[in-house]
């Protein structure tokens, strides 16, 4: 008798169980998108996905398709471009695994932010993907090109971009959290980094761009765009980019040239720390930039005598300018050009006086252009490297 | 007696500690977020020290007759028919509490986890796994929380572990600075999710073998819980910004998604779904069985099992078409749900305490008054 | 139209594998009680079944406590 | 001429059951006589005085069955006793009966110096008793059901004729198995004896290990064709006075015709029957026993079977292993950690793979996930399919690995694995990646020390891949909640299934998850023993004071 009842529910849990597996669906079912490229048609959207054919990449025996698929589609939104993308794509996208999402110039001049919403609504896409410009041409082009040594272009840009912006300084990774937050705050305005296909446009999608030693087609990661609110409004040269990491405390590894006698000095900065404070002095708001920055001496092209303390006294001197020339350059660059607070001042307003934030908030872009600033740089070379003196001494007799 | 079990005063801690994290660790720093912006930890420790008050209360009132759950306490205290009604008014509380936490992991599942899933069929699974647990009696309950218990803690320090990386103090900068509107704002709303549902624990604690720790055992229990929430609450704003954390349905599972070390271990946002399904799992049992229990001794029945199937019926069809939508749950939540729980689960009891100390007060002197006769 | 059968079925087996006991001992208060609340469960989820609009009672509440909201 | 009507068997068969009965070498035990009376009205079939209607009744009852031995034989000068003796052939020792019984009965008798005494058919009965029978054990006999009892155990029974009293004389010695090693539960450190058939044998290598006083070993038959030897062993200071007696309740609530296994006695005394869990503990070790009857808990020792059952089983206790308390504490620890790991591995692997591949791709690293989805690119079933085809596949195969003659068992199941594993694989089938999963579950589920609980755990894991197929693994934690709350619905013997954790005690967990050193291990498990809770004092080794090893 008392035993009953487990019975009973035994067999009632037994029917929900063979009622059916509403969410399932097999690995095989499944096509897995690693990046997604949008933009702009007159009435809607272009969507391209990147999709994995992964036979090819973890398969043992290859039949000569193509490792990654593109397909696109045109519709009203973004949802329905990728609902309409199955009449095209024999399997049930999945866009959990996406790692790119490639945004098309036009598109982001005209505004990004409705976009953003389908990105962070489903359920089906994570944070962990990095948003990237297409410079120059529309974003379904850029995921038509084969790369060579990584077999998924999507994965390459990824690792590119990580890559890039801890050895190399001057493009910054978003994700799609940190760009929304920076939308929505008045105080911030977002940067993506641009992306761009160099070489013959044609020959992308050609299977045989990847047997090429040196392909003809390739893409490459550089620059800076500036965003205002969530609508493009130009891109930072190289050098403004840098200075943008510098500002942002973005920089994890660089290369500085300082200029010695007749040649350059190449200084590796491994070891960067910024902090900005926002002071109201006069009744006007003041930004005041503090880096240190710590260097390695990473290639010497010049006669310089390193043994000489004084002569690396001298080096540290131009390492200084030459990152405050950068950040001048990008801080004055953007004040001119865009007035655009990337920098997140505003931002560092409102932590350390609310109040008075309030008061500027409106109009912080005017603000922002007029702001006054000072820039002080603590630059220090540790180590020369494996060697100490150059030999390009010895060579000039 | 309906309940024969019997459980010890550690299992009681960690049952109030369960019942304080439970729901609430998905659904509350987006409602703190909301109020409080990026004061919300402040707000959630506030809420935390006000609802000492809370528990203080329960424990008065628990200790006015040890032995007696609140439903009996009514009566002993109010009569019969008045007390019935107050009965019946808090079993309410706690049927709707009920068939929101059911409604909650119905949604949360469906738009997370399980998205084609029809919603009835994980309610009425979730439902069935609770049925067999409060058919079991509250001893089995206590027991397998207590299994869990290192489980669940565990899977948290882990997840705050993991997250330390992602931190960015200026997230929480600046502080201060609405003033104490918006935290004050904040706390009034959390009392609600979930102190104030500690009331159910009134119809527990005569079950506890060790009396005299029954105090102990309760604060320890509201107190951690409270504070593993504030911890979350903290957590999630720094890692996330207060507006990312506000906008968000399920902030924390979108907090288990942030995790990334390395490229190894990343992608465990399940961890959150896991925590946060054992522990809503033992918030509903035990309102299940407050309901049930309370609901056979109003009705005086010897056997509070009975009475399950029936209330398994119930609470799902109130859980399907009490919210026509998800915005209507989050009006709710954010607008109707506090002061409802105050009146239900402050000021009813406060009254009844009030009421039974008069009570115990007349009936001592007019012990004491025929003794001097 | 099944569901609804279903869901009687349901109520159905689960009243005789729970109240037969009962009304060998002859406990009618316990009969009474599960009846009155199964046949309410039973019905609140065939009106559901039907897609019968059955108006929320928190909506009360909402109202009633809209005083105290701030 | 017949006197008495034989009694027909059927009535016998009732009768029989109560009869208590004495060993061999079982002196020093006390049989609860009274408490085997009040189950059922024993009627007995006394004997006749006369020899030779008891032996016509006996030869009846028997019929002709050729193992049953009657030897009659005549004593006395004038050959006027006559005397009979009963064995049988095969159970009872011969040489023993022939030396030490036939021998002093026939020969010895005659030349013994009985003093003032002269053998007669009035006083043999006594003279035998007294003198002239050089065995230990020796009982009275008054009734037929004492009689069939003793020969059909091995015992040798003497009959008189003139007397409405026999004897019977511990003979007992039949082939045996012997003393060899455990086959079920092997061990690298630790005894290497295991028990065997005979029940004498079981309890003498139990009290080889405990030698105390305090060791109690009671024997009762039950089954009431069988008459098998059921013997409680428990430690009298130590074991709870409660859980005896409730032993020894459910043990008499037996009322069955057979007992052929211990396995029958822990399905008839056992708390919970529909659980796929054990509530009661058997193994082949004397070493396990004895570690168990000294932290408290109670042995049933079947005669005919060489497993011992250890009563109350908690879940902790089928993964602790005795090499546990013989190995370093540290490595101890470790293992048993692995052990659970395993349990869980066993358990989950299967549905946790359906659950990760089939609901939460997100939760798989992108590049394993490619790999994982090239696996399955072309294999037709869904995968729960692949892992029931893949787990029913290696559960016929594992069932075939036992039964088969032991020469070609092992070798053809690992054969057929490989051959099905591999082919399958290749044929396009089944993913690669369910087979590793299969195997490691298969390899996980014989990490348990016990091969009981190994059984449950295949019965749930198809219970848990239902769920996982179904709700993904919002299923399988809802199967692990409503495990755990089965769990902690049993109890073993009125203790909770999962102490000591759950009700959680802090006292007892030196030895649960960890094995503290021994020096540690001060106290018995608490919930199982209430009287005599300390083991030991020893203090922790300490490296002699420099100035002490100077001298």
């Amino acid at each position: 008798m008392k035993k009953k009842w487990k019975i009973l529910m035994f067999y009632i849990v037994v029917l929900c169980l063979l009622t059916g597996c509403w969410s399932r669906k097999e690995l095989n079912e499944i096509a897995i998108v690693t990046a997604l490229g949008i933009d702009k048609s007159e009435d809607g959207y272009i969507i391209s996905v990147q999709i994995i054919n992964p036979g090819e990449i973890a398969g043992k025996t290859s039949t000569g398709r193509t490792e990654v698929v593109r397909f696109t589609a045109n519709a009203g939104t973004v949802f329905e471009a990728l609902r309409e993308l199955t009449t095209d794509v024999p399997r049930k996208l999945y866009l959990a695994h996406l790692r790119e999402v490639v945004i098309g110039e036009p598109l982001a001049k005209e505004g990004i932010g409705k976009v953003l919403d389908f990105l962070s609504r489903d359920h089906e896409l994570r944070t962990d993907f990095y948003l990237t410009v297409a410079k120059g041409s529309p974003a379904s082009e850029i995921l038509n090109v084969q790369t060579a040594l990584e077999k998924i272009p999507a994965n390459k840009l990824f690792s590119a971009l990580e890559n890039s912006e801890k050895n190399w300084a001057r493009t910054k990774t978003v994700k799609l959290d940190e760009l929304i937050d920076s939308i929505v705050s008045n105080g911030k305005e977002p940067v993506i980094t641009g992306i761009y296909v160099y070489g013959d446009h044609e020959a992308g999608g050609d299977f045989t761009n990847v047997q090429n030693v040196s392909p003809n087609i390739g893409l490459r990661i550089n620059q800076l765009a500036v965003f205002k609110k969530d609508k493009l409004i130009g891109w930072l040269n190289e050098d403004a980019s840098k200075g943008f990491n510098y500002i942002t405390d973005n920089i994890k590894s660089t290369v500085v040239n300082v200029p010695c006698q007749n040649g350059k000095v190449s200084i590796e900065t491994v070891r960067s720390k910024t902090s900005v404070e926002g002071k109201i002095e006069n009744g006007k708001p003041k930004i005041h930039i503090t880096i240190n920055s710590e260097g390695n001496i990473g290639e010497v092209q010049c006669e310089i005598d390193l043994s000489n303390q004084e002569s690396l006294h001298k080096l540290e001197e131009e390492y200084q300018n030459n990152i405050k020339d950068k950040v001048e350059e990008a801080i004055l660059n953007v004040q001119e050009e865009y007035h655009s607070d990337i920098f997140g001042f505003g931002e560092v307003f409102h932590r350390s006086d609310p109040k008075a934030w309030k008061r500027y908030e409106q109009n912080w872009d005017e603000e922002f252009s007029n702001l006054e600033f000072t820039v002080q740089v603590e630059g220090k070379i540790r180590r020369l490297g494996t060697i100490t003196e150059s030999f390009q001494n010895e060579t000039r007799e | 007696m309906l309940e024969k079990g019997k459980i010890s005063a550690f299992d009681f801690q960690v049952i109030v500690l369960v019942f304080t994290i439970g729901s609430s660790i998905l659904v509350g720093p987006g409602l703190l977020a909301r109020f409080a912006k990026q004061d919300a930890w402040m707000a959630s420790s506030l809420a935390l020290m006000i609802s000492v008050s809370f528990v203080f209360l329960y424990i008065r009132l628990a200790s006015l007759y040890p032995s007696l759950t609140f439903v009996e306490c009514n009566e002993k205290i109010l009569g019969k028919w008045i007390g019935n009604m107050v009965s019946i008014l808090f079993l309410s509380y706690f049927y709707y509490l009920s068939s929101g936490l059911v409604r909650e992991i119905g949604d949360f599942l469906t738009t997370q986890v399980l998205v084609e899933t029809p919603i009835q069929m994980i309610m009425i699974m979730f439902l069935l796994i609770s049925l067999f647990g409060v058919r079991l009696g509250l001893e089995v309950i206590c027991r397998t929380a207590v299994i869990f218990f290192p489980w669940i803690v565990g899977f948290l320090l882990m997840w705050f572990l993991f997250l330390i990386p992602e931190i960015k103090l200026v997230h929480i900068q600046p502080i201060f600075e609405g003033g104490i509107v918006p935290i004050i704002q904040g706390s009034y709303h959390s009392l609600g999710l979930p102190f104030l549902e500690l009331a159910i624990f009134l119809m527990i604690s005569p079950y506890v073998t060790e009396k005299e720790s029954v105090k102990k055992a309760f604060y320890r229990g509201t107190f951690i819980g409270g504070i593993i929430l504030s911890f979350l609450v903290t957590i999630s704003i720094l890692v996330m910004g207060a507006e990312f954390t506000a906008r968000n349905t399920y902030p924390s599972y979108i907090l288990g998604k942030k995790i990334s070390i390395g490229e190894f271990v990343q992608r465990i946002e399940i961890i959150v779904a896991i925590i946060w399904l054992f522990t809503i799992y033992f918030k509903l049992t035990i309102c299940y069985y407050g309901l049930a229990l309370g609901l056979a001794q109003v009705f005086k029945l010897n056997n509070y099992k009975i009475l399950l199937f029936p209330l398994a019926f119930l609470i799902i069809s109130l859980a399907l078409f009490s919210h026509p939508d998800i915005v209507h749950f989050h009006e709710f939540l954010d607008h109707t749900w506090t002061p409802l729980s105050l009146t239900i689960c402050f000021f009813l009891p406060l009254f009844v305490y009030v009421i039974g100390v008069i009570r115990k007060k007349r009936a001592i002197e007019n012990q004491s008054n025929t003794e001097n006769i | 139209m099944w569901a609804i059968i279903g869901l009687l079925m349901i109520g159905g087996v689960i009243s005789l594998f729970e109240i037969l006991p009962l009304i060998k001992q002859k406990n009618w208060r316990e009969v009474t009680v599960f009846f009155i609340l199964l046949s309410i469960g039973l019905l609140l989820n065939i009106l559901l079944v039907l897609r019968i609009e059955i108006p929320t009672p928190l909506d009360l509440l909402n109202q009633l406590y809209k005083p105290f909201t701030f | 001429m017949k006197s008495r009507k034989p009694i027909p068997l059927l009535k016998l068969r009732k009768r029989k059951h109560s009869q208590p009965g004495q060993s061999k070498k079982d002196q020093n035990l006390n049989i609860n006589q009274n408490e085997d009376t009040d189950q059922e009205q024993a009627v007995p079939i006394h004997l006749h005085r006369e020899l030779k209607k008891n032996i016509e009744y006996i030869k009846q009852m028997v019929g002709n069955s050729s193992d049953i031995v009657i030897r009659e034989f005549d004593l006395g000068q004038t050959g006027e006793i006559k005397i009979a003796i009963f064995y049988t052939d095969g159970l009872a020792d011969k040489s023993f009966v022939n030396d030490f019984i036939l021998e002093s009965l026939m020969v010895n008798i005659r030349t013994a110096n009985l003093g003032s005494d002269v053998l007669s058919k009035k006083n043999i009965y006594e003279i035998i008793k007294s003198h002239s029978l050089p065995a230990g054990e020796i009982n009275e006999l008054v009734d037929f059901n004492k009689v069939f009892y003793h020969i059909l155990s091995g015992d040798t029974v003497v009959l008189m004729d003139g007397f409405l009293k026999g004897l019977s004389i511990g003979s007992r010695g039949w082939a045996d198995r012997g003393v060899q090693e455990p086959s079920s539960q092997t061990v690298v450190r630790g005894p290497k004896d295991g028990f065997s058939e005979t029940l004498r044998t079981n309890t003498a290598l139990i009290r080889r290990r405990i030698k105390d006083p305090n060791l109690r070993i009671e024997t009762k038959q039950i089954g009431k064709k069988t008459q098998t030897d059921v013997s409680i062993i428990y430690l009298k200071d130590v074991a709870d006075e409660k859980l005896v007696q409730e032993v020894k309740a459910r043990l008499k609530k037996i009322n069955i015709d057979a007992i052929l296994e211990s396995g029958y006695i822990e399905e008839l005394i056992q708390d919970e029957t529909y659980s796929p869990f054990p509530t009661v503990y058997n193994t082949e070790r004397p070493d396990s026993v004895a570690g168990g009857i000294l932290e408290g808990r109670i042995a049933i020792v079947v005669d005919g079977t060489p497993f011992v059952l250890l009563v109350p089983a908690l879940f902790v206790h089928f993964f602790q292993s005795s090499e546990d308390y013989y190995q370093r504490a540290d490595i101890a620890t470790l293992i048993r950690f692995l052990r659970y790991f395993a349990f869980f591995l066993a358990l989950i692997t299967p549905s946790a793979y359906i659950a990760v591949t089939t609901f939460h791709q997100e939760m798989i690293p992108t590049p394993l996930l490619i790999s994982l989805s090239s696996q399955r690119e072309g294999v037709p079933f869904p995968a729960l399919v692949e892992a029931l085809m893949m787990e029913v596949t290696f559960e016929i195969l594992r069932e075939a690995g036992v039964r088969m003659p032991r020469a070609i068992g092992s070798s053809i199941s690992i054969v057929g694995a490989l051959v099905i594993g591999q082919a399958a694989v290749e044929a396009g089938i089944i993913s690669a990646s369910m087979v590793i999963i299969v195997s490691l579950t298969a390899i996980s589920s014989f990490v348990s020390p016990t091969f009981n609980m190994g059984i449950s755990v295949r019965i749930l894991r198809f219970i848990f891949m239902f769920l996982a197929a179904t709700f993904g693994l919002f299923g399988i934690i809802l199967g692990l909640i409503m495990m755990v709350l089965h769990l902690n619905s049993l109890r073993s013997f009125g203790i909770p299934y999962l102490a000591p954790n759950a009700p959680f005690i802090l006292k007892d967990q030196k030895d649960n998850f960890l094995r503290l050193p021994h020096w540690s291990l001060h106290s018995r498990p608490a919930l199982i023993n209430q009287q005599e809770t300390v083991k030991e004092n020893t203090a922790s080794p300490k490296p002699p004071q420099p100035d002490e090893a100077n001298q």
